[in-house]
């Protein structure tokens, strides 16, 4: 792969984007009978590629296409995580759509897709290819939260993404618009014709920081941001749109969306904002912590576990964004927000496996009461799902453990004294539901098993979904155990 | 003479502020598109304005990626709204609440 | 065997024989208690031949070390020591041999035995101890086995919670004595008592008051001696050799081992509440109609007479007295044993009489014993008591006044006793067939009666305990006269008004001819007991339970339910703001940007 | 420094944690039941073997031994599984090692529903117990300590009594609120104090030649007194711990009020005390008071007026945690000396107290101490192993309990009179409600509730199953209290030479 | 010349807005919709943006609105119920205006805009060639990313709004 080349550089996202529309040659050209077989293909292609890449992970950081994009190590984790998110979505959609009437090749190809523009979202240091990035993929999760168009619940959902995600589009547009049109200003220092490029804009702001213009476009990028990994008062959407979104597009959103939307907002804050930390700094911290907060307070009495885990994930993008905002003063922190990614992937790929296998046709109902006794019939299923809400709670021996240790750490470095003690309230909140819903599983006299989750726990994973979810767990306990690896990849460089 | 820069700002953020009202108070989920598109729009002119008075290039290009996002935006919009029409005969959204609390 | 060899033997033994006993032997009554009673045998030889091998030794090895503080197991074998391993050694070896007779069909026998031998161990153990950590350690023990030995007859509902009340008296007791001994190291930085010296620190009235605490408790003084009439639900034997002849009188030993510490202030009280509790408990002896409370009653005015003893300034007196005791005290008990025995455990004395020819041997030796209590010349308590009385004369006429009158109570009641117990006719069934019990419970009896004979001759022990015995007061001339004179009058007074006035028809004279008397006798005699049930149950119980409910209401359900509901109520708050409705939740963004823009417009 | 080829350590905390492995991968029940027995003992086996050689150890680095190190891949933020033993943490290793046994066996014997999960938890908690007090790592120490916490959680849940699932939540959200604040004060002490390592041997050596300020302290020691002091129940954070007790099934609160509640203490001796001294004067007045008056006198009030045996031993335990507390305020070597022997003897006497309550509930059907009364005529042997637990719990001499309060009254002398006092009314309380439980539930004539259950079904004195772990403890209790410097010459050594100890004798 | 065009054209383009905010039907609103963009693109023609201002009328008026009407007529909205203002919302849907537009005014003078110079030279989008080169050079990814955003839209639309129970669905 020739330095020279810039094609050569975005090499997953073009196999990504190839093996998308091998894809759909390949429903047109096979028979019907072997159509079965297409999504595994795509698992297949993307383990390739994720192989492909492990095995090029060294990247050099290095500029491409006239600046565009920005590959750097950081860039090579993201990848790589939205790589696993993608191949872990598919695993959990082959189970999934087995149970609707809908077309299945499409949904994997839009997944490859929104997979290759949420890695060149976070390379991106462009706001053009920001956005259009950002476009691709949020209408691809238009696509895909409306996927299971049969079920009106569904659709209502993806009204209220498209609704809430368009609007915030505008708002992100306007706010580059704006500082756009002030750093092209003549009249100010420092101006500058590049100010789509986040260098040319960063200089900009360099020069001006206290410009009020640039500040409201700032917080306007910064509400567009917010809604993506929905921090509070963008959150709002949140339990609507995971509970009528087909489960493994609540993964997607729950997990790739939001962290795409962390690598922007981690770039923007240390790259481009960092001269108006004066605004950025306490936007972030209030929000970070009105997020833990809100997040657990709403979760502390939902009954509907997709609701339940959409919220648990707002409060878990308080605490990434306290590590956020610690990336100001401490270093560190930017590596402790992709440990907390990472760790958060893997319990929350694991739970929603569960939730899965468990969702049946109508996937927008799912109560806490139909996890009564799933010890009993699966314990398998059960201790996947035990583990995967231990690590989210953050309790050793699991990989929630060590992240949330991290954010501590960082936060306390950087001396957001006061949002630690928002964020003991958050776990200590936390634990209740996440306890609960373990109760549920595993203390068997609170209500009778539904013959419903009998059914479907007795019938169980099935191999990939089931490896994929054994592979998690384990992951899980061993990054408890053992950082080593991981934590030498997001800090090693 | 001409307009001033700021009369154009100015137009645009009005525009986008009448786009975000529509969305605020309409219930109808066809309008509340439309508002979105006119917000979209309302953009695209301050970036003209911009581009034209600051004397930079970049302003320009990124309108035509926004209408072209912006009309994709919309077939995709459409299409869920008329799925939802058959669903539920209805477009209203002060109905569109069957997933709440 | 050195002598400190034979005191480690001495004090290992009864341990050896207990966790023999308890580990193995919890269901072979007849092996447990040979066991024991060997154990016992060797103990008593060790005891004497170390009194009287003339050794005399302090020992000491480290037992636990924080920093510079540290605790030793240790021995400090002086006279005194001697003298109180020597009547535990002997009173224990009786009360073993009797235990034999007195409890062959007993189911627990295996667990009475074990018990007997913890008690041995304890008690040498404050016997042999040098400092006074290790002292509270046995001090400790023996009210443990104190507790063990009451509680035997577990089914009893009266056992149980006797053995409850006497060690957690004791323990209360205890408080005061620890907290004097932490307060006696912190002063003088050692509790070892050879290094103890009369050097004063900052506590001193304090210590030796605190110190007494733990001897009132023990030895049962005024107010905590409700503990002792209530521990005679034990088995007899245990009543003999616990409380009344070794345990209770620990108490004056530590007092004896600690006399350094003394200072007047805190003599004085200590006379004063050993005569009170001389008075007060012969006055409670008058009426009581149980063989063996009269007995306890007894030991509790003969404690008295000890700490007041103590409290003027002699550790000869109060030792002295406290050995005689032992022996007559243990054989009334033991005669008292006999007796219930053969009355198939009745222990009315009203339902008692004429055993004087049905159980000769117990009638004599119970006579003996009976004369040397009340001080008949020539036993062993004429003298011993008379040494207290010399001293109180020398020291205070109140006191002295007050123990004569608590002698002619003693006279009064003992004779009452034993001619109700043994002369005039049987009054009841049992009575009428008791007997004689076999050769290991007279054999006892007789050892006994032999030495409250004699044992008031000190001159002729041999020069064992002279460094004890030296300091009993003699009286010169007129004092001795009028002791004398006094302790004659007062034994005729008392047996003379107690001869004539009791008949031996079964029913109590006194209250049968003035029931004022009697009823203000037993009101005196219940009146500590009515205020501590008054007191456990009205004020300590309730307090706990306003506790328990401050706890439980107020802190798990009001604070911790309210917190939790508060949480839960906004919880539910939150929740609720999802409304489902694209309207609402277009605010939300609406107040996001606009909270947001202040921010940047720098209005907040 | 490396691993050693025999780590015995890393074998006690691995040996449990493999079984329970093994059990969950799904062996069958008859060898999981067969493989537990291992696992339990092998923990057991190698505490006593270092308690055996910890005298000899020779080589001692900053007074541990045994020391050895795993990296686990974030040495450039001073964390590795570092394990080794001082003076302060052998005696609670060989607790946990003895406590996890008898609980082990006794669970092994309880015929559990759903035995092996039930195994699974406990052998995970004993693993956890024993990586707690082996860790010279801070932060494994903690890891360990939540990894114990969250099986008795769960445990509570499944196969507890009255009122389970509340007791669970209720301790859950408690205990994790303790764990939090404390996780954050050794964060705080990780982050202040520049040594950019988890390993307490660095931090000792840095904070002793470059103390924190004394606002610091203050602020941290504050932090991990409240943290520690959940865990431990301090008054008035202690609801959780009778609730808890009551409900959690034998094993559990064995392990866990014998073992595992012991981590705050022991972390405010290891951690905070030497760590942070002037915050610890700073606290001390403070907790002395609360801990006199609130977890002494009070709570000894409130298990005086208990019914509920199971209840009342976990109020006792609150209760004697006062004294723990005390001996910490206290501050000297004499003080922390005595709170580590009273961890050692509370933590096997408590653990026996709730094993008998439990084999008293299997013969009487409830913990009402009302409806009890003359069991003792029918268990003899459980009624001599009851009356020695209490009394060894109401500080008898002669069991362990009496080596940890003496110092720590001696201790709280100098520190405060009039708490001295206060403490001391302490005895008597623990003998009143001790004994008045013994007599309720063995002595006397039958209860007429008892008469018909006893009639129903006869019950019979314990057999070896309960019997066996009792006397381990039982033994050990009576060991360490016949001959305290088996336990004590260690303390001693670790505490004096501790470079930031405070001044002995104060 | 400039500034009474600008005006008419401001005017038209609020008016419009306006009335696809306050419009009775979704018709009415398309039709409002539809004018405000002609204002628009006017005023892009007077910004010398004539590319740009031909392609808004392309896209959005051409087929963006055709669109919406078309979906309008599809679903036969007209007997839907009229929108009306309900008093709380209208009110807090004004308060809501009000403040944007208070923050909009501020963003105005404070923002210090004023002082730019209308430059004379072409802009990009006045011609189709310049604005060529610049998307195929240094735009050439984003191009090529919409291409596979067109493509997913074009699949979503097909996959959604495809009468459900077609034989394709059935495995």
């Amino acid at each position: 792969m020739a330095a020279g080349n810039p094609w050569s550089a975005i090499w997953p996202e073009i196999s990504l984007g190839c093996l998308a529309l091998l894809l759909l040659v390949l429903e047109t050209v096979l028979p019907r009978a072997a159509h079965g077989r297409i999504p595994l293909v795509s698992i297949a292609g993307q383990l390739g590629i994720l192989v492909a890449l492990a095995f090029n992970f060294d990247a050099p950081q290095r500029a491409a296409f006239n600046g565009l994009l920005m590959l750097s190590p950081h860039g090579q984790l993201m990848r790589a995580f939205f790589l696993i998110s993608s191949i872990l979505v598919s695993v959990l959609a082959r189970h999934s759509l087995s149970w609707q009437r809908v077309p299945r090749v499409e949904f994997h190809h839009v997944v490859l897709v929104v997979a290759a523009a949420m890695m060149l979202l976070v390379e991106s240091r462009n706001f053009v290819m920001l956005f259009v990035a950002l476009e691709t993929v949020t209408v691809g999760l238009y696509i895909l939260v409306s996927y299971y168009r049969s079920n009106p619940k569904t659709l209502e959902a993806g009204l209220k993404y498209l609704v809430m995600g368009a609007l915030s589009s505008a708002l992100l547009l306007f706010g580059i618009v704006l500082l756009y049109g002030v750093s092209g200003s003549p009249g100010l220092a420092g101006r500058t014709g590049e100010a789509m490029q986040y260098a040319g804009l960063a200089g900009f702001l360099e020069a001006n920081p206290n410009n009020f213009l640039a500040a409201a476009g700032i917080v306007l990028v910064l509400s567009g941001v917010a809604f993506k990994i929905g921090a509070f008062p963008f959150q709002i959407w949140i339990p609507d749109v995971y509970q009528g979104a087909p489960t493994p597009v609540t993964a997607l959103l729950a997990v790739a969306s939001k962290a795409a939307g962390f690598g922007v907002l981690l770039i923007l804050v240390t790259e481009v904002f960092a001269p108006y930390a004066w605004l950025v700094g306490p936007v972030l911290t209030i929000m970070a912590a009105a997020t833990i907060l809100f997040g657990n307070l709403a979760a502390l009495k939902q009954n509907n576990v997709k609701r339940l885990i959409g919220l648990s994930g707002v409060s878990h993008a308080g605490f990434i964004l306290l590590a956020v905002v610690s990336a100001a003063r401490e270093p560190m922190a930017i590596g402790a927000v992709y440990f907390y990614l990472y760790a958060y992937l893997i319990a929350s790929f694991a739970v929603f496996g569960v939730m899965t296998v468990l969702a049946g046709p109508d996937d927008t109902e799912q109560e806490l009461g139909d996890y009564a006794g799933l010890a009993r019939e699966s314990p398998f299923l059960a201790g996947v799902l035990a583990c995967g809400l231990g690590s989210l709670a953050g309790i050793p021996p699991f990989a929630g453990f060590v992240a949330k240790l991290f954010v501590f750490v960082a936060a306390f470095k950087a001396g957001h004294f006061g949002l630690i003690a928002v964020a003991v309230a958050g776990v200590v909140i936390s634990i209740y539901y996440y306890f609960g819903w373990i109760r549920m599983a595993y203390f068997d006299d609170e209500a009778a098993v539904s013959p419903k989750t009998a059914e479907r726990a007795r019938a169980g994973a099935g191999l990939t979904l089931g490896v994929a979810l054994a592979a998690l767990t384990l992951g899980s306990v061993v990054l408890g155990f053992y950082q080593g690896p991981l934590w030498s990849w997001v800090f090693g460089r | 003479m001409k307009p001033s820069l700021d009369a154009y700002v100015l137009l645009s953020a009005a525009l986008f502020a009448i786009g975000f009202l529509g969305v605020l108070v309409r219930r109808n989920t066809l309008v509340i598109y439309m508002c979105l598109e006119l917000m979209l729009v309302a953009a695209t002119l301050a970036l003209v304005a911009f581009s034209r008075f600051n004397g930079t290039e970049d302003g320009d290009v990124f309108v035509f990626f926004i209408l072209t996002v912006a009309a994709a935006e919309v077939a995709v919009g459409l299409a869920i709204i008329v799925a939802l029409f058959r669903a539920r005969q209805t477009v209203e959204v002060d109905r569109l609440d069957s997933m709440k609390h | 065997m050195t002598p400190l060899n034979t005191a480690l033997f001495v004090l290992i033994a009864p341990l050896a024989s207990a966790a023999l006993i308890m580990l193995f032997l919890g269901r072979r009554g007849a092996a447990a208690s040979a066991v024991s009673v060997v154990t016992a045998a060797l103990v008593a030889c060790g005891a004497l031949s170390l009194a009287f091998g003339g050794g005399r030794f302090t020992a000491a090895w480290e037992w636990l070390r924080f920093g510079s503080f540290a605790i030793s197991i240790g021995f400090k074998f002086d006279d005194l020591a001697a003298l109180m391993l020597s009547v535990v050694g002997v009173i224990g070896l009786c009360v073993h041999v009797y235990s034999l007779g007195y409890m062959s069909d007993d189911a627990g026998k295996a667990r009475y035995f074990g018990g007997l031998s913890i008690f041995m161990f304890s008690m040498i153990g404050i016997v042999l101890a040098d400092n006074l950590f290790m002292m509270f350690i046995f001090w400790d023990l023996v009210g443990f086995s104190s507790y063990f030995l009451i509680n035997h007859w577990r089914e009893r509902k009266s056992a149980s919670d006797a053995a409850k009340k006497a060690f957690i008296v004791n323990r209360v007791g205890d408080f005061g004595f620890l907290l004097g001994i932490i307060l006696c190291y912190r002063a003088n930085g050692t509790v070892n008592l050879s290094a103890l010296g009369a050097d004063h620190a900052v506590y001193s009235r304090l210590i030796p008051l605190l110190l007494f605490c733990g001897a009132v408790g023990k030895s049962a003084q005024l107010p905590l001696q409700v503990w002792l009439p209530d521990a005679m639900e034990g088995p007899t034997p245990v009543s003999a050799l616990i409380h009344a002849a070794t345990m209770v009188a620990a108490g004056i030993y530590m007092l004896c081992r600690i006399n350094v510490l003394m200072v007047p202030e805190a003599q004085s009280i200590i006379t004063w509440v050993g005569t009170l509790t001389a008075l007060y408990a012969a006055l409670c002896a008058v009426t009581q109609r149980d063989i063996k409370k009269v007995l306890a009653y007894s030991t509790l005015s003969q404690l008295g007479y000890m700490v007041a003893a103590f409290g003027m300034g002699s550790v000869g007196a109060a030792m002295f007295h406290l050995t005689t005791h032992a022996f007559f005290k243990a054989l009334l008990f033991l005669g008292a044993g006999s007796v219930i025995l053969g009355c198939h455990h009745e222990q009315d004395i009203f339902r008692m009489g004429g055993l004087r020819t049905r159980m000769p041997v117990t009638f004599w030796t119970f006579t003996v014993a009976v004369a040397a209590i009340v001080g008949l010349p020539g036993l062993a308590g004429f003298f011993s008591k008379d040494a207290i009385l010399v001293l109180a004369l020398e020291s205070n006429r109140a006191v002295f006044a007050v123990l004569a009158f608590t002698a002619i109570l003693t006279a009064f009641y003992m004779l009452r006793l034993w001619k109700i117990v043994f002369l005039g006719a049987p009054h009841g069934e049992s009575a009428q067939h008791a007997h004689d019990g076999g050769i290991s419970l007279t054999a006892p009896l007789v050892l006994l009666a032999a030495l409250s004979a004699v044992g008031g001759y000190w001159r002729a022990y041999p020069r064992a305990f002279e460094g004890v015995f030296s300091q009993i007061p003699e009286a010169q001339g007129a004092t001795h006269a009028i002791v004398l004179a006094a302790s004659i009058i007062v034994l005729v007074i008392g047996a003379g008004t107690a001869l004539a006035f009791y008949a031996t028809d079964g029913r109590d004279a006194l209250e049968g001819k003035s029931r004022s008397v009697f009823g203000f006798l037993v009101a005196l005699r219940t009146s500590f007991d009515t205020a501590y049930d008054y007191y456990v149950a009205e004020i300590q119980q309730r307090a706990a339970m306003v506790f328990n409910f401050i706890d439980v209401v107020g802190l798990a359900g009001v604070v911790v339910r309210g917190l939790a509901g508060a949480t839960e109520f906004v919880g539910f708050g939150a929740r609720a703001l999802h409304t489902g409705r694209l309207n609402n939740y277009v605010y939300w963004f609406l107040g996001g940007v606009a909270v947001l823009w202040a921010f940047a417009a720098g209005v907040l | 420094m490396s691993a050693p080829a025999f780590d015995p350590l890393l074998i006690s905390v691995a040996a449990p944690l493999a079984v329970a492995l093994a059990i969950a991968l799904g062996l069958p029940k008859r060898w999981a039941v067969k493989l537990a027995y291992a696992g339990f003992a092998v923990p057991a086996l190698m505490a006593l073997g270092v308690w055996w050689q910890f005298g000899s150890a020779a080589k001692e680095t900053h007074g541990y031994a045994f020391l050895s190190r795993y990296s686990t891949g974030l040495d450039q933020f001073g964390i590795g599984l570092k394990l080794g033993l001082n003076g302060i943490s052998l005696p609670l290793f060989v607790l946990a090692g003895l406590v996890g046994f008898a609980a082990g066996l006794y669970a092994i014997q309880s015929k559990a529903e759903r035995m092996k999960t039930y195994l699974l938890l406990l052998l995970a908690m004993h693993a956890g117990l024993m990586g707690t007090f082996a860790s010279v790592d801070v932060f494994f120490f903690y890891f360990f300590h939540e990894m114990a916490l969250i099986p008795t959680f769960i445990m509570v849940g499944i196969w507890g009594g009255r009122d389970r699932t509340y007791a669970a939540m209720m301790m859950t959200i408690y205990l994790t609120l303790g764990a939090t604040l404390s996780l954050v004060g050794l964060i705080a002490i990780y982050a202040k104090s520049g040594a950019s390592s988890f390993d307490l041997m660095v931090l000792r050596d840095t904070l002793a030649s470059r103390p924190l300020g004394e606002v610091t302290q203050e602020h941290i020691f504050g932090l991990l007194l409240f943290g520690f002091g959940i865990l431990v129940s301090l008054w008035p954070f202690h609801s959780w711990a009778p609730l808890g007790y009551g409900a959690a099934p034998s094993s559990a609160a064995m392990l866990h009020a014998g073992v595992l509640k012991k981590f705050g203490l022991y972390g405010l001796l290891q951690i905070a005390l030497p760590l942070l001294p002037l915050g610890a004067a700073h606290w001390s007045h403070t907790l002395a008071v609360v801990a006199a008056v609130g977890n002494v006198l009070a709570i000894g009030l409130v298990t005086m007026a208990q019914r509920d045996l199971k209840q009342m031993v976990g109020y006792s335990s609150v209760m004697h945690m006062g004294y723990a507390f005390l001996g910490i305020a206290a501050g000297s070597v004499l003080g922390a000396g005595g709170v580590v022997m009273l961890m050692v003897a509370h933590g096997l006497s408590v653990a026996l107290l709730f094993l008998l309550s439990t084999s008293i509930y299997h013969r009487t059907r409830t913990f009402d101490m009302e409806k009890m009364g003359g069991l003792a005529q029918h268990a003899p042997v459980l009624a001599g192993l009851f009356v020695a637990a209490t009394f060894a719990s109401a500080g008898l001499p002669g069991f362990a309990n009496f080596w940890g309060e003496l110092p720590i009254f001696v201790a709280l002398w100098n520190f405060s009179h009039v708490l001295t006092v206060t403490a001391l009314t302490g005895t008597v309380i623990s003998a009143i409600y001790g004994l008045r439980a013994a007599a309720r539930v063995f002595f006397g004539p039958q209860s007429t509730a008892f008469a018909q259950v006893a009639a129903a079904n006869p019950p019979s004195d314990i057999g070896w199953g309960e019997k066996l772990p009792a006397l381990v403890l039982i033994a050990t209790l009576l060991f360490v209290g016949i001959w305290p410097k088996s336990f004590s010459a260690a303390i001693n050594r670790a505490l004096t030479n501790t470079p930031a100890a405070m001044v002995a004798s104060r | 010349m400039d500034q009474i065009a600008f005006i008419s054209l401001s005017v038209l383009a609020l008016a419009s807005a306006l009335g696809v905010v306050l419009s009775k039907n979704a018709v009415n609103g398309a039709m409002c919709l539809l004018l405000c963009l002609a204002g628009i693109a006017g005023l892009f023609v007077q910004l010398h943006a004539y590319f740009l201002a031909f392609i808004l009328v392309w896209v959005y008026a051409g087929a963006v609105v055709a669109l919406f009407l078309f979906i309008v007529m599809l679903l036969d909205m007209q007997g839907g119920r009229p929108w009306r203002f309900r008093a709380a919302q209208a009110f807090a849907g004004f308060m809501a205006a009000a403040l944007l537009l208070v923050g909009l005014d501020l963003l105005a003078v404070r923002g210090r805009l004023g002082a730019g110079p209308n430059v004379g030279q072409a802009a990009v989008g006045s011609s189709l060639k310049l604005y060529a080169y610049q998307l195929f050079t240094t735009y050439l990814l984003p191009v090529q990313v919409m291409g596979f955003l067109l493509l997913i839209a074009m699949l979503g639309v097909i996959v959604i709004s495809r009468r459900i129970g077609g034989a394709e669905d059935s495995r």
